[in-house]
């Protein structure tokens, strides 16, 4: 009996010692922090893609917190989070219109032309320094998949054409394969933009056709095509105005005679990957 | 913030408040079997670590160990659960530890009593049986928010599943280390001991070799279910594209 | 002689008896936090710090109240540490918020780790006075960071390399544990002969 | 291995160098005594617009038009930005997108030459040039850029520019870089040994117009030749000066350099000869220094001795796919094809390199143009091209050794494998010259520079979006 | 033809195309681009292995003429463990068996036979070759990754496994003649070894003088004519033959000569302090296993530092803990552990051991102007 005793008494005693410190403590220790923060980050994806244009995830939720930027500048989480993250703040999610990373080039090995034999270190960006790679089209994609290894979200896959192929569900518009390009042949575009111009060479006629089957070489055909004002041709190349113009309709892209010009309902490329294993070796 | 139990009012979809209704046997049966090997504790979960390499140089050690931690997990899972209404949000962590710690208390002595001599090898090892991250964490992540009988199911299974790694890792060292199996010499009598296994190099290292074998396993197993699933699936989940 | 005691348990606590590498405590944050040298090092000290705190706590629990009630030493020690710490936490947090974002973000984390507990507990067994028990603490503490900081050199080196993908993660941590555990092994004996 | 001492004017002199680098294999011995020849006139030059460092020039001729040689056809497109001349007289065929060497396409001017003219160059009214003495600083300065003068070392960097000096600088020495380090590469070997007089009196013209005290040429030891025949060189200025009643101000000397590879980058050599170090990320100016190539002092002289700007330069064709391997002087813009066979191109060569083999470019193509910055064709024929097997790096420290920058390129390509582009910045991977070395002397084989280019390259577009975003904001 | 003379009266003229080549131009070859620099300087990765190896020769040889067949089988069983571990458990994905073309696994597998005792059953020795690939190696990717010193791991586990039998030292020379293999090398995979009757055991002149305080003479250290591991007994030998690698660069200088210069400050003083308790420096320097590690295992490129700085750091390093473990440590031998400790400090040595690049303080940034 005495023993329970004890035992009762000092853990009270304990206890009451501790719970009481430490109510007093947080009452004078406190330090104010909204409380709302770590529950936003909590729900926000984590992958610190920076797509928002905040420094990582924490920056982004106090952003938000305080107002700054509406959740739906985040392009990685689906609709539902960005709701609940809006509703619980209670602000609105914003308008967000899905984007997704096209490719500004349809030239893969069978298309375009292959001057000279590229042999080393298997990346893009190092190719691209050593006389441009070897690929005849100055402007045209490597095909050594630097945006596959940069992309975090397993979204590109290279097909049998050396040509990325952007998983358009599991695109999230992060950017990354954007600034992994060295020849700058991706941007992040609404998936209402169906109209691409697969092509970057600011070649004309047979001097475009010499380097690429594919390539753009600046008919005009798709301009005069399309409602008046969309499809402007701009330093050789038709650039598309989605503002500018009247409705795009796949139209414009029946005459083109290369197929530079595409209507791209969903995926850019609908080839079959090449295995994993295989896409990181050298090309021979 | 009245809402107990969820520690995140904007927690999605994982929430499974178990309301009135009766108990499903089916789900019973789920949240039993997941501890033992597709969440396994050790394996899996990469929890409790520090009694899984501190006992098991020994197989009876890992077998007192298992049991005293399922006696705990599965005695304080049944408090936390029932209690889980009552229990203030700020200071449930210091609740389940102190509803933990009873029972290790109560475990200490049981064992103090009946096996004296394993308490000694053990030694202070199950008083830290408090610490234990699978315990707490079973707590928070599951008694908190389920009724009773699945709380029991789920903390069956995972003692099951620490247990079994327990008594994998235990073995193993204790057959190379001494050449016995629960003190049974198997191995012959000439046989070279190799005194590694029972030191605590040998425990990190067995350690190492079993995860990996796991690992091993569960990417030979996705390899072939990816070879399985053909062109539908094509670039999907592999493991690794070393 | 009372120093060389304590530089005996300072050594012994610190390489011999490595609470990481010999007594497998405080396995998580050992393998979770041991990506980066600088914050590596900051739970270390950290970890220091508390287990200073904790060994001055076990001494107090000791003297004035285990003894009426033994069977308590567990419980006792796990709220009277988890409250101590909560309260410096929220002392350096309020005095110092450059030290709380350096060390404090850690003293959670370390309250539910064994290695505090265990420190206690040794120490009541080994019935170390309040002075052996502080240099018990800072042992202990100081083993775990130098594992620790070894283990996260490590680590960081990795990094750069191609790991199999079956091996990577904790399977190959386990091994680099064991591998830094085996050479801790030379420690074995240290000046005992000398003690 | 060269002698570590030599005699200069009776005085035993310890060669100066820089700590680290290497000692490749020279390969000089097949052109080094080989004189200069004239490369004939071909039928068609092409002249990208920028072939240097900087703004791209402006063109100023259209298609169909007439020039003759040595009439200017593009302007400067900004300070950073020389005067483009016509190599040939002939007529403009076009005026548009052009293979470049390093593999872009770029604007260039194509001229077709006209057979029936007597190529006379054209160049500005010599007689307003002569007399260069009194030009002020300024004006000098301006003539430079007109001259169309871009570094002949290769990096084709406006020479203009370096004489442009910021306030609170001044140009107290000169030094003029005649080391040629690069192996293969003989054509500045040959142009000190049969024009010092041009490079003396370059070197001198530019010393007197940017008041230097004194002026230093450091040439490596083995080309002897060349360092006897710019100190008689120097002797000869020095007296035909004080004739002249404009005795130089300055000193002027010749140093001898023990022969290792980079010294030729300007860093190194103010290492080897003053024993000072640049600054990281700072220019030679910081420590009042200007450093210039004897290839872009013959053009000076030439410019206003001779009036003719920089429409021809001197390279070197070598490797064992020539056969008969050649000092060439060569129009600006001739296509490497037309060089090439000049000097025998053999039908199994695998690889060409523009520039010396340590650091020079490999052409994915023949039909580019020889430019401004050209020092040399490389024709390697299976037999010399390297396949180095690659093999995991053993951290054995060779390329530290080698590095002149006493980086750590070991860890930087490392690093850079992994993309790990802040980290980089810290172990300052922008200080690197990519000189080669280490890549040189790596036992496993690992593309150490190639590497580094490429992450050099990502924190460079890095850079740039980072900018973009800013001015956004 | 003076090339630069301006108004030279033979102008060339332009010359028409056909002229030039001389019929058809030949046919654009194919290039190949490749990044720079275009010239190497031949030495190859596997080549410095095959140095190590070959430097080794004398040391192997000495281990055989003192300690008979028993030398040759360990060694050989200890490499076949190697090798065969590294064959199949290819790492990376690399086919099979290109990874031992490097000739680092059958080094790592050399050296390990080297440091062990001769009566060692022939199958440890193979565990420990396998082990030491396994462990110390293939664990982390193969060659160049790996964060300590695979035959030192292989050692370190056997001496962790089989602490009887890697610490039974028979005694050589005069009583075991070169065709006496000791029966304790057949011991059948996975048994104990018989206990060791007809050979003489003994204990090493580390071992002598901790546990008995007697201290082995000069001459026989420096010779070789004493107990201990296969390959660490003859100083004069390994100290050449380091000497050999050191002049071709095969490895780092520094790193031998700061431990050795470690241990002999260090032991020096402790011996003028107490002559009695500590040994000569000679002795601590000529004894053991410290010139063999010193020699061979520290200087490791893939374990060690590779700045300069780093290396003098690692070096110091190994000196005082093998001083500090064979004088008050429980063992009488530390340079195994001495050098995986350091193996594992390596990375943080070389935060600090980076040289100072040009143009920039200490600290990294640019020096003033």
């Amino acid at each position: 009996m005495l023993t329970t005793l004890t035992a009762v008494g000092i853990m009270m005693g304990l206890g009451l010692f501790f719970g009481i410190g430490l109510a007093v403590a947080h009452r004078f220790l406190h330090v104010e922090e909204d409380p709302r923060l770590d529950l936003v980050e909590e729900n926000l994806p984590g992958s610190n893609c920076g797509a928002c244009g905040e420094a990582g995830c924490r920056a982004f939720a106090e952003s938000l917190v305080s107002g700054i930027n509406a959740p739906s500048k985040c392009t990685v989480s689906d609709p539902d989070t960005i709701e609940s993250i809006a509703a619980f703040l209670g602000v609105d999610a914003g308008a967000q219109e899905k984007q997704v990373a096209r490719l500004y080039c349809a030239g893969g090995i069978s298309q375009a032309r292959q001057i000279a034999e590229y042999e080393g270190y298997a990346s893009c960006r190092a190719a691209h320094l050593v006389g441009g790679g070897g690929k005849g089209c100055a402007w045209g994609c490597l095909g050594l998949a630097d945006c596959m290894t940069a992309c975090t979200f397993d979204a590109i896959h290279m097909n049998h054409d050396r040509l990325p192929v952007v998983h358009v569900d599991k695109c999230t518009a992060c950017g990354d394969c954007v600034d992994a390009c060295p020849r700058d042949l991706f941007e992040c575009l609404p998936v209402s933009h169906k109209l691409i111009v697969q092509c970057r060479a600011p070649l004309e006629g047979d001097a475009a056709r010499a380097v690429c089957q594919v390539t753009c070489d600046a008919c005009g055909r798709c301009a005069q095509d399309a409602a008046p004002g969309l499809i402007t041709m701009r330093n050789n190349l038709p650039v598309v105005d989605y503002a500018a113009g009247g409705p795009a309709l796949p139209e414009a892209t029946f005459r083109c005679p290369t197929g530079a010009i595409q209507w791209v309902e969903h995926g850019q490329f609908e080839h079959e990957d090449l295995p994993v294993a295989l896409t990181g070796v050298h090309i021979e | 913030m009245a809402d107990s139990g969820s520690s995140n009012p904007l927690m999605l979809g994982s929430q499974q408040q178990a309301g009135g209704g009766s108990v499903d046997p089916d789900r019973m049966y789920r949240e039993f079997a997941k501890g033992i090997w597709k969440e396994n504790p050790v394996f899996v979960q990469v929890l409790g670590m520090c009694p899984m390499l501190a006992v098991t140089n020994s197989a009876i050690n890992a077998v007192a160990m298992g049991a005293a931690t399922a006696f705990v997990l599965v005695f304080s899972s049944i408090f936390v659960s029932l209690l889980r209404s009552f229990i203030p949000k700020q200071v449930r962590i210091s609740t389940y530890i102190i509803i933990i710690a009873t029972f290790v208390t109560v475990a200490d002595m049981a064992l103090k009593a009946a096996f004296p001599v394993v308490h000694k090898d053990l030694g202070a090892f199950i008083s830290l049986i408090v610490v234990n991250c699978i315990i707490l964490g079973r707590q928070e992540a599951f008694a908190s928010r389920n009724r009773p009988l699945y709380a029991v199911a789920d903390a069956i299974g995972m003692s099951i599943g620490f247990a079994f790694a327990l008594l994998c890792l235990g073995a193993t060292r204790e057959i190379l280390g001494s050449g016995t199996l629960f003190k049974y010499p198997i191995m012959g009598s000439n046989f070279q001991p190799w005194v590694i296994m029972i030191l605590p190099p040998g425990g990190f290292l067995m350690l190492g070799m079993i995860l990996l074998v796991f690992n091993w396993a569960g990417q030979t197993r996705a390899k072939r279910r990816h070879r399985a699933d053909g062109e539908a699936n094509a670039g999907g989940e592999v493991g690794s594209a070393s | 002689m009372i120093m060389r005691d304590l530089i005996w348990i300072f050594v012994g606590a610190c390489l011999i008896n490595n609470f990481t590498l010999s007594y497998f405590l405080g396995i998580c944050p050992f393998m979770g936090v041991s990506s980066r040298i600088s914050t590596a090092f900051r739970l270390g000290l950290a970890t220091i710090f508390v287990m200073v705190i904790t060994s001055l706590c076990a001494s107090f629990l000791n003297a004035f109240i285990l003894p009426h009630a033994p069977y308590l030493q567990v419980i006792s020690f796990i709220v009277v540490i988890a409250s101590t710490v909560q309260f410096v936490e929220m002392v350096i947090k309020k005095l110092s918020p450059a030290l709380f974002r350096a060390l404090g973000i850690f003293l959670p984390l370390i309250t539910t780790n064994c290695a505090i507990l265990a420190l206690a507990l040794f120490q009541t067994s080994k019935e170390y006075t309040l002075i052996q028990g502080l240099a018990f603490a800072l042992g202990a503490g100081s083993g775990f960071t130098l594992a620790l900081v070894l283990m996260a050199g490590l680590r960081e080196e990795l990094e750069l390399s191609t790991i199999p993908g079956v091996i990577k993660g904790t399977a190959l941590n386990m091994i680099i544990a064991g591998l830094l555990s085996l050479a801790f092994m030379g420690f074995a004996g240290l000046f005992s002969g000398a003690a | 291995m060269t002698t570590t001492a030599v005699t200069s004017g009776g005085v035993v002199i310890q060669p100066a160098s820089f700590r680290h680098g290497i000692h490749p294999d020279e390969h000089k011995e097949r052109t080094e005594h080989l004189e200069v020849e004239r490369l004939p006139f071909v039928s068609s030059y092409i002249l990208p617009l920028s072939q240097h460092l900087g703004a791209p020039c402006r063109a100023v001729v259209t298609a169909g038009q007439s020039v003759t040689r040595g009439q200017m056809i593009a302007e400067p497109g900004g300070f950073v930005s020389p005067t483009l001349h016509s190599p040939v007289a002939g007529r403009v065929a076009n005026v548009g997108s052009h293979r470049h060497p390093n593999g872009s396409m770029v604007q260039a001017i194509e001229i077709k030459a006209d057979p029936f003219d007597d190529q006379t160059i054209h160049g500005p009214a010599g007689s307003t040039l002569k007399d260069w003495y009194d030009l002020s600083t300024d004006d000098f300065i301006a003539r430079v850029q007109q001259s169309g003068l871009v570094g002949m070392g290769g990096a084709a960097f406006p020479t203009h520019v370096k004489y442009k000096l910021p306030d609170g600088k001044r140009c107290e020495r000169l030094v003029i870089n005649g080391c040629e380090c690069e192996p293969y590469l003989t054509c500045d070997h040959r142009l000190m040994v049969e024009q010092p007089d041009a490079v003396v009196q370059g070197a001198c013209m530019v010393a007197t117009k940017l008041n230097a005290d004194q002026v230093v040429i450091g040439v490596e030891l083995n080309k002897l030749d060349a360092i006897v025949a710019l100190e008689e060189a120097c002797d000869r200025y020095r007296d035909q000066a004080t004739q002249a009643g404009r005795p130089i101000a300055f000193d002027l000397a010749v140093m001898p350099l023990k022969v290792k590879y980079p010294q030729g980058a300007e860093k190194m050599l103010i290492k080897a000869l003053f024993g000072e170090e640049v600054p990281a990320g700072k220019l030679p100016l910081d420590l009042n220094i200007v450093v210039n190539n004897v290839g872009s002092m013959a053009a000076i002289s030439d410019y206003f001795l001779r009036s003719q700007p920089v429409i021809e330069r001197l390279l070197t064709v070598s490797g064992s796919g020539v056969i008969r391997p050649a000092n060439l002087l060569v129009p600006i813009g001739t296509p490497v094809r037309e060089v090439l066979q000049h000097c025998g191109l053999r039908t199994d060569t695998r690889q060409v390199i523009m520039g010396g083999p340590m650091m020079g470019q490999p052409l994915a193509s023949l039909d580019v143009p020889v430019l401004k910055g050209t020092s040399g064709l490389l024709a390697f024929t299976e037999r010399e091209v390297v396949h180095s097997s690659e093999y995991a790096c053993v951290r054995c420290g060779r390329c530290l050794e080698a590095c002149g920058n006493f980086l750590n390129p070991s860890r930087l390509a490392r690093l850079a494998r992994v993309g790990r582009l802040d980290e980089l910045n810290g172990v300052h991977i922008m200080d690197c010259v990519e000189c080669g070395a280490c890549t040189f002397t790596c036992p496993s084989g690992i593309p150490i520079v190639h590497l580094i280019r490429a992450a050099k390259s990502a924190i460079r577009a890095r850079q740039a979006k980072e900018r973009r975003n800013e001015t956004k904001k | 033809m003076p090339p630069l003379a301006p108004n030279d009266p033979s102008r060339p003229t332009v010359s028409s195309p056909s002229s030039s080549g001389g019929g058809s131009p030949p046919p654009s070859p194919e290039l190949l681009l490749k990044a720079g620099p275009f010239l190497r300087k031949g030495v190859t990765t596997p080549r410095l292995m095959v140095d190590v190896i070959l430097g080794l020769g004398p040391v192997v040889l000495a281990a055989i003429y003192f300690f008979g067949l028993s030398a040759i089988l360990i060694i050989l069983a200890a490499t076949a463990g190697a090798a065969f571990t590294e064959f199949i458990l290819p790492p990376g994905g690399q086919p099979r068996g290109r990874s031992l073309k490097d000739g680092s696994a059958v080094l790592t597998g050399i050296l390990m036979g080297l440091c062990l005792p001769p009566a060692i059953p022939m199958w440890m020795a193979f565990l420990g070759g396998a082990a030491g690939i396994g462990l110390g190696k293939l664990a982390f990717g193969g060659l160049g990754q790996n964060l300590f010193n695979p035959a030192l791991v292989g050692r370190a586990f056997l001496q962790a496994a089989f602490p009887q039998a890697i610490t039974t030292w028979s005694s050589q020379g005069t009583v075991a003649e070169f065709s006496t293999i000791r029966p304790s090398n057949f011991a059948l995979p996975f048994m104990q070894p018989p206990p060791p009757v007809d050979t003489i055991t003994t204990a090493t002149p580390l071992g002598m003088f901790k546990f008995e305080g007697q201290a082995e003479s000069l001459n026989n250290l420096l010779v070789g004519n004493t107990a201990g591991s296969l390959g660490e007994t003859c100083a004069i030998l390994i100290l050449i033959c380091g000497l050999i690698l050191a002049i071709r660069r095969t490895f780092d200088w520094r790193i031998p000569l700061s431990i050795l210069a470690t241990v002999g400050i260090f032991s020096l003083i402790l011996w003028l302090l107490n002559g009695e308790r500590f040994a000569t420096p000679l002795h601590m320097l000529t004894s053991g296993g410290l010139l063999f590690g010193a020699v061979y295992m520290a200087t490791d490129p893939v374990t060690s530092p590779i700045a300069p700085r780093g290396t003098i750091v690692f070096g110091i390093g190994i000196g005082l803990l093998v001083v500090l473990i064979r004088n008050w440590g429980g063992l009488p031998e530390g340079v195994m552990y001495a050098i995986l400790l350091m193996n594992a400090a390596t990375p943080l040595i070389e935060r600090v051991g980076q040289p100072r690049a040009f143009g920039r303080t200490e600290g990294g940034k640019a020096v003033a102007s």
